[in-house]
């Protein structure tokens, strides 16, 4: 299975190497809003994660990567494997454009601070999270251009938890959030529902013509 | 003309179902209380252009259609004329659902009456024959991919003088100065009183940049080998 | 003899291929088959009458007009069909035929309609979801349906069952019993061409080696195998390539009356089929 | 035996694979022919298990290809008719890839097999010919020394001299070990040339499956007169034609048939494939 996250970035060390130098530029148009630079952030990352769907989907290679000696399941987790890694690099560079920013332009940036902090973090993590188990499963599913006809959706959904979580909920997020329970409970909805999406990936995924 | 007009159509209807979405989403969305008047003339004049020029270009490139469209019994000047009529078609009925949409929908009376006046109308056209004329060539010569680059290359040009500008301390930024000085332009064109003779030399610089836009698109499409 | 298409030294540069001043005449009221090893430049001649690629040199002639300035109503007669359909995969096939029909003076849609019933092409379905064979069918279709003078297929069997091949090739010989209409069509299999050809052109790298009646082919060339020392291959009249194996030489020759009188008695002499010409002519020791 | 297939069978919505069993014993070359849409794609897809069989079982050396998937899959080269490959990576870089996949990945077999079909290293796989692709195809499939050649369609577009070549390299891989070949085509003329084998496989059924030679020794081309025809004497054929100048049937067993109409003067030929294609197909098949 690690061979096929291997092949995944071999197949797009070419276009993934640029990416973190037009993530952390195109960050830049965002920097006077806090919205929609952590909106910017999870979009870019998301972009940044279905790349390796849409060059299998462009060139047609799902036919030769089931030739390999592979199993149906080793590709499912596979996939899930290196769209989480592509997200851990996405919130990296989040952060990394976040404090560089906030260094040049000091002051009349006051609320970029907010975004890029612990619990702006946590938002970003669990929201590019969320995008991701529920793109994959659709992507096994319909194929990338029917799954991607949703991505709109889905994202009009996580700007507007974006809006209601910060501007309501974060008052008193801070203190709930530092608790160890917080974290347990996150951490058990986030493993529920990516065993849920596996599965149904992984069905989804057995069924489908090649 | 109209067997190309409907060919154009309907070999891009799925797309043309998607444009409308985007259509109906962008009116809803754009509140235009808060935006002065001679930003949104501009804005819509460069968003509707680029959304049926390059969005009909999309398909052709996606299934190299230009082999079926060049093998019918049409040549490529009226391919390319088809291309532009359709064009402004699709343009002007955004516009149109546009306006009644947010007649019917949304009450900035202020915003309608302004945009009906003949005017603003010959300056929209203006505006898009401009901007029409910059994109249809550009999309035929490097294709989609092309404009996907312009755009980013544009995005890296913007990241640069923002860094000079920051760095070298001068407040007035390079970039900002020019969007200034376009809508000015915008500005200038809107309050100059509504005489026939500027509503003439409005139209007839119109026709004359679409006139050149089909020529010089026409010039470069002969050039290309399918 | 009437000609429906006349290529007078015609030029072609691209970055790894030209197509070095080819100069071809199609009768009309015939099957012209084009054959060559793959890259040869058979697509490239169909697209440069198409007009689909820019001509470097060289002048094109359909139906005695040029093929650009009256490009419009030379084409309204002209039925295509490629190797790679060029149609939008997402739309139905009766939106695609619904959409180029008027382009076609002559369109017969009761015509369309039998063909598409005959070819068993459900019109509700959309392109991508067939296979290629019946993509090709479609394209036959519409080729078929406007009454075309001259029908290009750009190896339009390949990929279909040995089946429909013949009954496409039945259809294109019934449509040949009217006087007017000629074919060109280049393939990869021989045997097709064999059996309906009624002239042949075989290009190779560019250049037309020969394009002559089928029947004088069959007839006069053929495959000479001898031992090596035996034969020298200077002296064989109408000699066009060669090949050395461990029993000896084989040797295609176009001229077999003239040949004959000089072999030794014991050399085998066989009828050259397409596809040992274009062997020898390609492949051969030699490129003569 | 490499390949055992009993009773397979998929079911789609206008198309049923219905319960077809197979042998193909390792060492041989088997043709797998049938008009458009019959089910060949499937079959060697459902061989890969690139899709869910409804029921049945196939077995690839002797193991079950649903438990053994990866091993099996490690001794088969597949090669597809359109070969897709990321055609922006390097012809090396295409090994560098399915080397890493594959245990007995043997490297100067490849670079050999590169050298003898004189394909380039470092061009983009996008730039090569088709032809080109199929080596690159081939050359990958043999260089993980696979027992089981795979193919769907790989004659189809390639020009008749490379054709040969190929058919060649089939025939000489056979030879030196006791590989084996599915290739599924469209060319009549080569499986004659090549094949030891023979199915045929029509609307998801196989109609025959058997070696070339005993084909041609059994099956027979019958020609004769219309009257000769009557409604005893058609159940012996398998598809009948009839022309203005007499019919031409198709019967899976000369000798019965020599002997049932031994007073009439009828001709019995050898058929060639595409007749035996053509009149199992379109001729009216009273079986």
């Amino acid at each position: 299975m690690l061979k096929l996250c291997w092949k995944d970035f071999y197949i797009t060390r070419l276009f993934l190497i640029p990416a973190p130098f037009f993530f952390v530029i195109l960050l830049n148009t965002f920097v006077f809003s806090w919205f929609l630079f952590l909106t910017a952030g999870i979009i870019l990352t998301f972009v940044m994660v279905i790349s390796i769907p849409l060059i299998e989907d462009k060139y047609r290679t799902e036919q030769i990567i089931s030739s390999l000696p592979v199993t149906k399941q080793s590709i499912v987790l596979s996939r899930y494997v290196s769209s989480f890694f592509i997200t851990g690099i996405g919130m990296i560079l989040y952060f990394v454009s976040g404090l560089l920013y906030r260094s040049i332009f000091k002051d009349n940036i006051s609320d970029l601070k907010s975004v890029v902090s612990l619990q702006g973090g946590a938002l970003f993590f669990s929201l590019s999270f969320l995008l991701v188990t529920v793109f994959l499963p659709l992507y096994f599913r319909l194929g990338i251009s029917k799954s991607l006809l949703f991505s709109p959706v889905a994202l009009i959904i996580s700007s507007s938890v974006i809006w209601v979580g910060y501007k309501y909920i974060y008052a008193n997020m801070q203190l709930w959030l530092g608790t160890p329970l917080s974290l347990f409970i996150l951490l058990v909805i986030f493993s529920g529902l990516m065993g849920i999406s596996v599965f149904i990936s992984i069905k989804a995924y057995k069924l489908k013509e090649l | 003309m109209l067997k190309h007009i409907r060919r154009e159509l309907i070999f891009n209807q799925t797309q043309l179902y998607i444009f409308a979405g985007y259509m109906i989403i962008f009116w809803i969305w754009v509140d235009w209380q808060d935006i002065s008047f001679r930003f949104s003339l501009l804005f819509l004049s460069f968003v509707l252009p680029l959304f049926c020029a390059a969005s009909i270009q999309a398909r052709e490139e996606r299934f190299k259609a230009w082999t079926l469209n060049c093998s019918l019994p049409t040549n490529r000047k009226t391919l390319i004329l088809a291309r532009l009529v359709t064009s402004w078609l699709l343009i002007f009925a955004a516009l149109v659902f546009g306006l009644l949409f947010s007649a019917l929908f949304q009450e900035n009376p202020a915003f309608l009456s302004q945009f009906l006046e003949l005017k603003s109308l010959l300056i929209f056209l203006l505006l898009s024959s401009l901007f029409l004329a910059f994109l249809l060539p550009f999309v035929i010569r490097f294709g989609l991919s092309g404009v996907i680059i312009g755009l980013v290359a544009l995005q890296i040009l913007g990241v640069i003088t923002l860094l000079l500008t920051s760095m070298s301390g001068n407040k007035e930024n390079i970039l900002r100065s020019f969007i200034h000085s376009v809508i000015n332009a915008v500005k200038f064109l809107l309050n100059h009183d509504p005489t026939p003779a500027y509503l003439l030399l409005l139209l007839v610089s119109a026709a004359a940049i679409n006139a050149f836009n089909l020529k010089f698109s026409q010039f470069l499409f002969l050039r290309r080998d399918f | 003899m009437e000609y429906t298409v006349e290529i007078e030294n015609l030029r072609k540069e691209f970055k790894g291929f030209t197509l070095k001043d080819v100069s071809l005449r199609i009768p009309k009221g015939y099957i012209m088959g084009l054959i060559g090893p793959n890259g040869a430049g058979k697509t490239t001649i169909i697209k440069l009458i198409m007009n689909l690629i820019r001509k470097n040199s060289g002048r094109i002639l359909v139906f005695g007009k040029d093929h650009i300035r009256y490009e419009a109503e030379i084409k309204s007669r002209i039925g295509f069909v490629y190797d790679v359909p060029p149609f939008y995969e997402d739309l139905k096939l009766k939106s695609t035929a619904s959409a180029i029909a008027p382009f076609y003076p002559e369109w017969n849609q009761q015509l369309f309609l039998k063909l598409m019933d005959e070819f068993e092409l459900p019109l509700d379905k959309k392109l991508k979801k067939l296979s290629h064979g019946m993509k090709m069918k479609f394209s036959l279709c519409l080729a078929l349906s406007h009454h075309a003078d001259l029908i290009l297929m750009d190896e339009p069997t390949s990929g279909l069952d040995p089946v429909f091949r013949q009954e496409l090739l039945e259809r294109l010989s019934h449509i040949m019993l009217d006087e007017e209409k000629t074919v060109l069509f280049s393939t990869h299999i021989t045997s097709d061409l064999e059996r309906i050809a009624d002239y042949i052109t075989l290009i190779n790298n560019g250049k037309i080696l020969f394009s002559k009646a089928l029947n004088d082919v069959l007839e006069n060339w053929v495959v000479i195998k001898a031992e090596k020392d035996l034969l020298e291959k200077k002296d064989i009249p109408g000699i066009m390539g060669y090949q050395k194996t461990e029993y000896g030489i084989e040797i295609l020759t176009s001229d077999v009356k003239k040949a004959r009188t000089l072999l030794p008695s014991d050399s085998i002499t066989e009828k050259a089929s397409l596809e040992d010409i274009m062997y020898f002519t390609n492949k051969g020791d030699n490129n003569a | 035996m490499a390949l055992e297939i009993n009773k397979l069978r998929k079911e789609y919505s206008d198309f049923i694979l219905k319960d077809i069993s197979l042998k193909l014993p390792s060492g041989y070359i088997m043709g797998l022919i049938g008009p458009n849409g019959s089910g060949k794609t499937t079959l060697i897809k459902l061989i890969l298990n690139m899709t869910q069989r409804k029921s049945g079982e196939i077995k690839i050396f002797g193991m079950d290809n649903l438990i053994h998937e990866i091993e099996i899959k490690s001794r088969i080269g597949f090669v597809h008719e359109e070969p897709h490959y990321y055609s922006y990576l390097k012809v090396k870089e295409i090994r560098s890839l399915f080397s890493r996949f594959y245990v007995n990945w043997n490297d100067d077999l490849f670079y050999s097999l590169c050298g003898e079909f004189n394909l380039p290293l470092d061009r983009r796989i996008s730039a090569l010919s088709r032809g080109t692709k199929m080596k690159l195809s081939l050359a990958l499939a043999l260089s993980h020394n696979a027992d089981f050649l795979l193919m769907d369609e790989p004659t189809t577009g390639l020009d008749p001299v490379f054709r040969r070549e190929l058919l060649r390299k089939f025939t000489e891989i056979i030879q030196n070990e006791n590989k084996t070949v599915l290739f599924s085509t469209h060319i009549t003329s080569d499986l004659e040339r090549t094949a030891d084998y023979i199915t045929y496989i029509q609307k998801g059924e196989i109609l025959f499956s058997c070696t070339k030679d005993h084909l041609f020794e059994t099956w027979g081309l019958v020609k004769g007169e219309n009257e000769i025809l009557d409604h005893e004497s058609k159940k012996l054929f398998e598809g009948i034609r009839k022309g203005p100048y007499g019919f031409k049937a198709l019967t899976s067993d000369k000798e019965k048939l020599r002997r049932a109409f031994s007073g009439k003067n009828i001709l019995i030929e050898k058929p060639s494939l595409d007749d035996i294609m053509v009149l199992l197909s379109r001729g009216e098949i009273n079986a």
